[in-house]
């Protein structure tokens, strides 16, 4: 498989371009329903296409469960995979390293800022406890760890930066709908500029749909996903960190 | 449909419930030497207060509230003094109120006789309740007209930030099976200190709870009742820093059902504890008596604590909100405690502790309707496995007989749902339900076997819960962060400056006229 | 809904064109797996792709569930229905109509051809007992029915056509992996033409992937999908039917 | 893990069996009268005569068998003169065969002495049977070392057409859980007189049965299996015009379980019932002496006739498969008897029906490595549906006590599985046995409960179709289309012309020393 560089998705052939699709459609249950969403997908490029099932929703709206095949590939070749690089050192690596380069722990502040309410996944990075077996940040001695928790307003958050003199800035965004995390992101980026710390500090968003890309576009340093483990974030942080202090 | 029993240690029980007594004793001792800013709104409003007011739209009762504040006048309550204006001035309680957002100054009135007063009250108070029964023996009647549909209750949400859109998904979930349509509030609300005025259509994650909305809601879901021939019913939220307004907002339009969980805004909202354990009072008093069914929030403990090592707690609180409950009057019939399907299912046996919980939450609270929540924590993007998990959860439901299903989405871990994720949560939920309709009445559980052990286990460790927040209180076990694995000081959070100590001169006739009604006058 | 004409897919908000994918890359499990799947998606036309999971099948193949959103819009207006154009008559006016204008019973041929073997699907449209409380052809007085079930070779369809002197012949076709459905539908057309009895005949095929549109492009009369229901049949053959032989 | 038992009327049970037992003496009678052109060229295979002659490739057991013919010299079967002929011409079979098919004619040669042939055949079934023995203790020594994994085996199909693609997604799916596979055939390959030769790669709907096939899978799974560190199963298909040949090939390349079912060739196939039920007797007994597990058909019945209605006739199927499969000398830990999940989901309490239909399976065969189909005929385009249909099927085997799952694929009413279809089948099974790994120890049935009665009701019913098929004999009650709603006549059907009655002179000593060693002989 792997020098093959142009790649279709697959069913039971190679190449035979089978996706699976589910949609619902504002049209009345039936024969224009159907075909409307033939032509649909048709013009997503799909041939093929079985309608495996249409269901009615009432209200006039019509679900569709579909099948269809189609020729887009993509060329492994051309993708640059976007993504933190960080080298993997174990925590008393880590440790030594920051002590011995910065003489002082690093300075932590995290915060689930806006109005999202979601502390876990921050939680799981910060606190001793950690993530499926891999400790939080609260664990290493390289770290100072500040955690605000759940609804921190952008302004609060930096007030708390300026106090403790934050080397890093960790936000956690989970809630997507409406793109309100990009609002908030938005604020909080714009209020370090204006208040002159960004910098100065390292600034990093995580969030179970948070890429790293969407984060170097909103002007962060770095973005985690889903299933994120804290070790991976001490060590972008350390190495980072290090780099941007010429340590 | 009948379901299977376990035996559970009666004695345990009764011990449990003692305690769980004793620590809401301590607690109401408290609650009852104050009010809080909401509680004074809700009064206003139950006299009929409405509106906003200028530009930023402020509620007419928050301007109020704000003046008699600046006036030093809230510790004796917010319904003498308005009631007083209106009889010096010989205007309604509306007007009053429109009146001192206007400029008058309440300091300056003269006080009417108290014969005068009191027959005013009286007259005030029985017309407010009167409105609330009138609406909730209208919601009989219609419940009687259509037939309530079989249980376990089929429980969807809608969440898409306007009311109208909302609409378009409650009513086409209920004509794809859904009995119960709950409207989620936009994600900041719980903090707001007012409640938003009129239909609105920019919400996060969810909509605004308002008067309008509610209104808009009600009258679409009963259109839709009649067409289906079954009584559909509505839901939202009180829990937060408007949880007696919201309450009052409910009962004037007929709402079911209100989530009302103090320890639920404490925990997952950050709310101070004296502000609504208070509010929380007043509020279950308004759904008593207007008979709406709560729903507590018990099930949010397993999306931060271990489902099976801190399944105690649920039950602990679960005891803790019965008793809360009977002081506010509420009839087990009204008592939502909620409990959830949230063991990791890679867990060995996840079902058989599901069944044992679920079977401890049957067997303690007979006679309540049970709120019985989906895994929501374990959800992934995994649409399909979530979807079998969805399966196994309402297959428990059913078999051990629980009261209201929130029907578990496939895309949990993603979105708030589309359209067709509720839909396909009612293919599921229409399927098992009806494939093991009399499941329930045809297996029994090992008698001393896991199940019943297991659900023994869990009381013995609630009751050693209870008898050390008993020996603690409750303010200072939820300071020890023995819920949900989150710890709250007693003087954090948000909403502390909205609460006061009542005055000698304190009156609230309207809670009075409560609990006497409901037999709760201590 | 029914005055808007251009229509996309609906998650929760009026034309955010909310789809759902599943599919298979033929890619190991990783960084590039998913970029890969991503770039995919966009692809196809798909922005605010969200890789809601990944997971590795081994062997080099990793499964996405994806969630998108498309401009890609339908117009309904310029949707043609293609379904078989059928008046619902009951079973009774049919048969009187046939006794009357035809003065003898139809003959129907039917038979699941070439190796299919699944014969449920078409005894449902011709047995008595019929579909979903639809009464199959042999109830009606309107139609001799010689049903010869499954696996029937294409020339044996033919000699029993020409033995009974069929007005109607009935095909299923249920199993369709590698398009063999379509490599047997045309033998039996082109047996058809050949044998010069394609023109007295109306031949019908049915299937749960069948459709009109492909039943004409196959030389057919017509087609039936999954979920047809006899009396469909019987109206379609009956009412084509007097219409060829000019009654 | 232990299951649920419920109670079965025992003197039915007993009655059930012997009525079952006359049943197939009687066609065991006419068996024994007979033989077929692939018992014969089984026989030829088991003396390792092996390849396919010219542009045709017709496998040259199949050209030895056609001359036969036309010499008539069928009746003695093809033993005799083919050892004959190597005995006088100082060959091996192998080379006599290859000789036939140049040209040779036996018709001209003489005969050797009898004591001669004796030895000499002695040694040739000696020889043979080593052979299967060999292989299947070399199978044996595998799963002994890789170990067993718990029921219910997680069996999965493979369905691609070619060999080398079933073999990516056969390893695929072994790494992500399955026990068992089943590389399905090509869907005309059981009405072929003749068993496809070599490695293919052009089938449809499945890949061609072929002992090149067979042994390219088995390595694959070996290999796969030392990896996972536990011991898979392979599956073929036996039932069709080839069974004795197929049981040989499988037999030779070390398969686990041959679906093995001359009830299903008759209904679902087409095939004349003399013709495949002789053919089942040898294949059966190379099955008991190879140690291969035999699946039977009876599943089927209920993708066309109804599976509540006629549940009785699949287990009237399943006893007369067992006594059938203990005539072959197999013993019960290698039936594999059919049933399936086939009751239509809209059913009120269809997982009480399941239930019940399963648990009576087992309390019937708790021996037997029952094989459970998952839900077919009613799985629909709405591939969610159907992924809880696999959740509830997967939850009655583990509650139940089942030994073999097919699992269900969500895809199953649009395309043969694709690559993560049958993952997903593997991510519903593996969460759902182990999340009520041990639900089965924990729950009881309703003594004369629902699902008692339901069981003892479709023994009842199987016993009273047992007494029918026993008055008018098996192949009569065929023709009334007893099973499966499908009727099939005694003359009709594929492959009679490969049928011929065994002349005083028909000699197998192959079959004879199968039946001796199995202790069946009669
Ligand atoms: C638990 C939970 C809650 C709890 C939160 C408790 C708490 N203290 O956090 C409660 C019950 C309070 C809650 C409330 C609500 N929730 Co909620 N909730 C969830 C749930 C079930 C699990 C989230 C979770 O904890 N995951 C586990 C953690 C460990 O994973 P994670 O967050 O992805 O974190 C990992 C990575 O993303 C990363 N990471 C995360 N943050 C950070 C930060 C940094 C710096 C780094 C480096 C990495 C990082 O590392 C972590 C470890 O790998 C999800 C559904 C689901 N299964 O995902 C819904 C969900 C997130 N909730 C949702 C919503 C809408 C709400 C509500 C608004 C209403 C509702 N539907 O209930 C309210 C109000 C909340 C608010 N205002 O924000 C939606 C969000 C939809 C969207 N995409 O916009 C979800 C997806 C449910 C749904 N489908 O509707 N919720
Ligand atoms: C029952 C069944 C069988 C039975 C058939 C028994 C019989 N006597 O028919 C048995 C067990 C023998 C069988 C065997 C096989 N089957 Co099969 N089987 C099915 C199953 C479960 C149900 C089909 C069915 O009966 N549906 C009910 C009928 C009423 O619906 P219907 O056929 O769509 O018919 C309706 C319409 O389509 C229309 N219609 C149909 N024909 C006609 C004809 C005319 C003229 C008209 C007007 C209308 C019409 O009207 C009907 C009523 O509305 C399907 C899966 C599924 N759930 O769909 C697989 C399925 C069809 N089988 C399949 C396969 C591959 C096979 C096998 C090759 C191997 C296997 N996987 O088991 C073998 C060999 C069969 C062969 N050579 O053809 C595949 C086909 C895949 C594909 N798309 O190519 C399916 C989809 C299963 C799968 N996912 O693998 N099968
Ligand atoms: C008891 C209770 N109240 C309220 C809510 C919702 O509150 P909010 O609107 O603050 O999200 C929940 C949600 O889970 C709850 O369980
Ligand atoms: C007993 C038995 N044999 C054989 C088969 C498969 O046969 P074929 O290859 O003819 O499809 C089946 C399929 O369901 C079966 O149940």
């Amino acid at each position: 498989m792997s020098e093959r560089n142009l790649v279709r998705p697959y069913g039971d052939q190679m190449d035979d371009g089978a996706v699976q699709l589910s949609f619902t459609l504002p049209v009345e249950f039936g024969p224009l329903a159907r075909e409307a969403a033939k032509k649909f997908c048709e013009k997503l490029g799909f041939y093929e296409v079985t309608i495996a099932t249409m269901e009615d929703l009432s209200e006039g709206y019509t679900f569709f469960v579909v099948y269809g095949k189609t020729d887009v590939a993509v060329d492994l070749s051309s993708i640059k995979v976007i993504a933190p690089k960080v080298q993997r050192l174990p925590r008393e690596k880590i440790d030594e390293l920051v002590l011995q380069k910065l003489k002082r722990p690093i300075v932590v502040v995290g915060a689930t800022i806006g109005t999202d309410a979601h502390t876990i996944g921050l939680d799981s990075i910060l606190n001793m406890k950690g993530f499926h077996g891999d400790y939080g940040l609260e664990r290493y001695k390289a770290f100072k760890v500040y955690n605000l928790g759940a609804q921190v307003p952008p302004i609060e958050l930096v007030k708390k930066v300026r106090e403790v003199g934050a080397d890093v800035v960790l936000v956690s965004q989970v809630v997507t709908q409406r793109n309100i995390h990009i609002q908030h992101l938005t604020e909080l980026m714009e209020l370090l500029y204006a208040e002159n710390l960004r910098d100065k500090l390292l600034v990093i968003v995580g969030g179970p749909r948070i890429t790293h890309e969407l984060a170097l576009e909103l002007g962060y340093d770095a973005g985690f996903g889903s299933g994120t483990t804290p070790s991976e974030v001490a060590n972008f942080i350390v190495q980072e960190l290090l780099k941007k202090r010429g340590l | 449909m009948g379901r299977p029993t376990i035996r559970l240690d009666s004695k345990l029980v009764e011990y449990a419930r003692s305690l769980a007594k004793k620590i809401t004793d301590d607690v109401q001792k408290i609650i009852d030497e104050h009010s809080t800013v909401s509680t004074e709104r809700a009064t206003l409003r139950l006299l009929g207060v409405d509106g906003v007011v200028g530009e930023d739209r402020i509620p007419l009762v928050n301007v109020v509230l704000d003046k008699l504040k600046e006036w030093n006048m809230l510790d004796q309550g917010a319904f003498k003094p308005v009631v007083n204006a209106a009889i010096v001035l010989d205007k309604d309680v509306q007007q009053i109120c429109e009146a001192i957002a206007d400029g008058l100054d309440l300091r300056t009135l003269p006080q009417p006789k108290r014969q005068v007063y009191e027959t005013f009250s009286k007259k005030l108070v029985e017309e407010a309740l009167a409105r609330i029964k009138r609406k909730s023996e209208e919601r009989d009647a219609l419940l009687q007209q259509l037939g309530d549909p079989p249980k376990p209750y089929k429980y969807l949400i809608v969440a898409t930030g306007n009311i109208y859109e909302d609409v378009v998904q409650a009513r086409a979930a209920v004509f794809q099976g859904a009995d119960i349509i709950a409207v989620i509030r936009s994600t900041a609300q719980s903090l707001l200190d007012y409640v938003p005025y009129g239909a609105t259509t920019e919400g996060y994650g969810g909509t605004y709870a308002t008067q309008e909305n509610f209104r808009i809601m009600r009258q679409a879901l009963d259109e839709a009742a009649r067409k289906v021939g079954r009584y559909i019913r509505q839901v939202n939220y009180a829990s937060g820093l408007c949880m007696p307004e919201i309450a009052v907002m409910a009962a004037l339009e007929g709402l079911d059902i209100l989530l009302n969980d103090a320890m639920y805004g404490i925990l997952f909202r950050d709310i101070n504890m004296l502000r609504t354990f208070t509010d929380q009072y007043i509020s279950r008093l308004i759904c008593a008596y207007a008979n709406i069914t709560i729903n507590t929030g018990e099930d949010n403990y397993l999306t931060t604590a271990d489902a099976i090592e801190k399944a105690h707690t649920v039950t602990a609180s679960q005891l803790i909100n019965e008793q809360f409950a009977l002081k506010a009057g509420l009839k087990p019939q009204l008592m939502g405690l909620g409990h959830a399907f949230e063991i990791n299912p890679n867990v060995e046996d996840s079902l058989l502790y599901e069944i044992a919980h679920a079977m401890l939450s049957r067997e303690l609270f007979p006679d309540c309707p049970v709120k019985y929540m989906p895994p929501t924590r374990y959800m992934t993007g995994n649409i399909f496995k979530g979807y079998a998990m969805n399966t196994l959860f309402n297959l428990v439901s059913s078999m051990t007989g629980q009261s209201i299903q929130l029907l578990g989405i496939l895309t949990e871990a993603i979105h708030t749902p589309y359209m067709h994720d509720r839909y396909l949560a009612l293919v599921n939920a229409n399927y098992v339900f009806s494939a093991a309709r009399h499941l329930g009445d045809e297996i029994l559980f090992k008698p001393d076997g896991f199940i019943e052990k297991r659900a023994n286990e869990v009381l013995r460790k609630a009751v050693e819960l209870l008898e050390h927040i008993s020996d603690v209180g409750l303010f200072s076990a939820i300071e020890q962060g023995i819920f949900a694995d989150i710890k709250r000081s007693r003087e954090g959070g948000k909403g502390l400056e909205g609460v006061f100590k009542k005055s000698e001169a304190y009156e609230n006739p309207i809670r009075s006229a409560l609990e006497h009604e409901l037999g709760v006058r201590r």
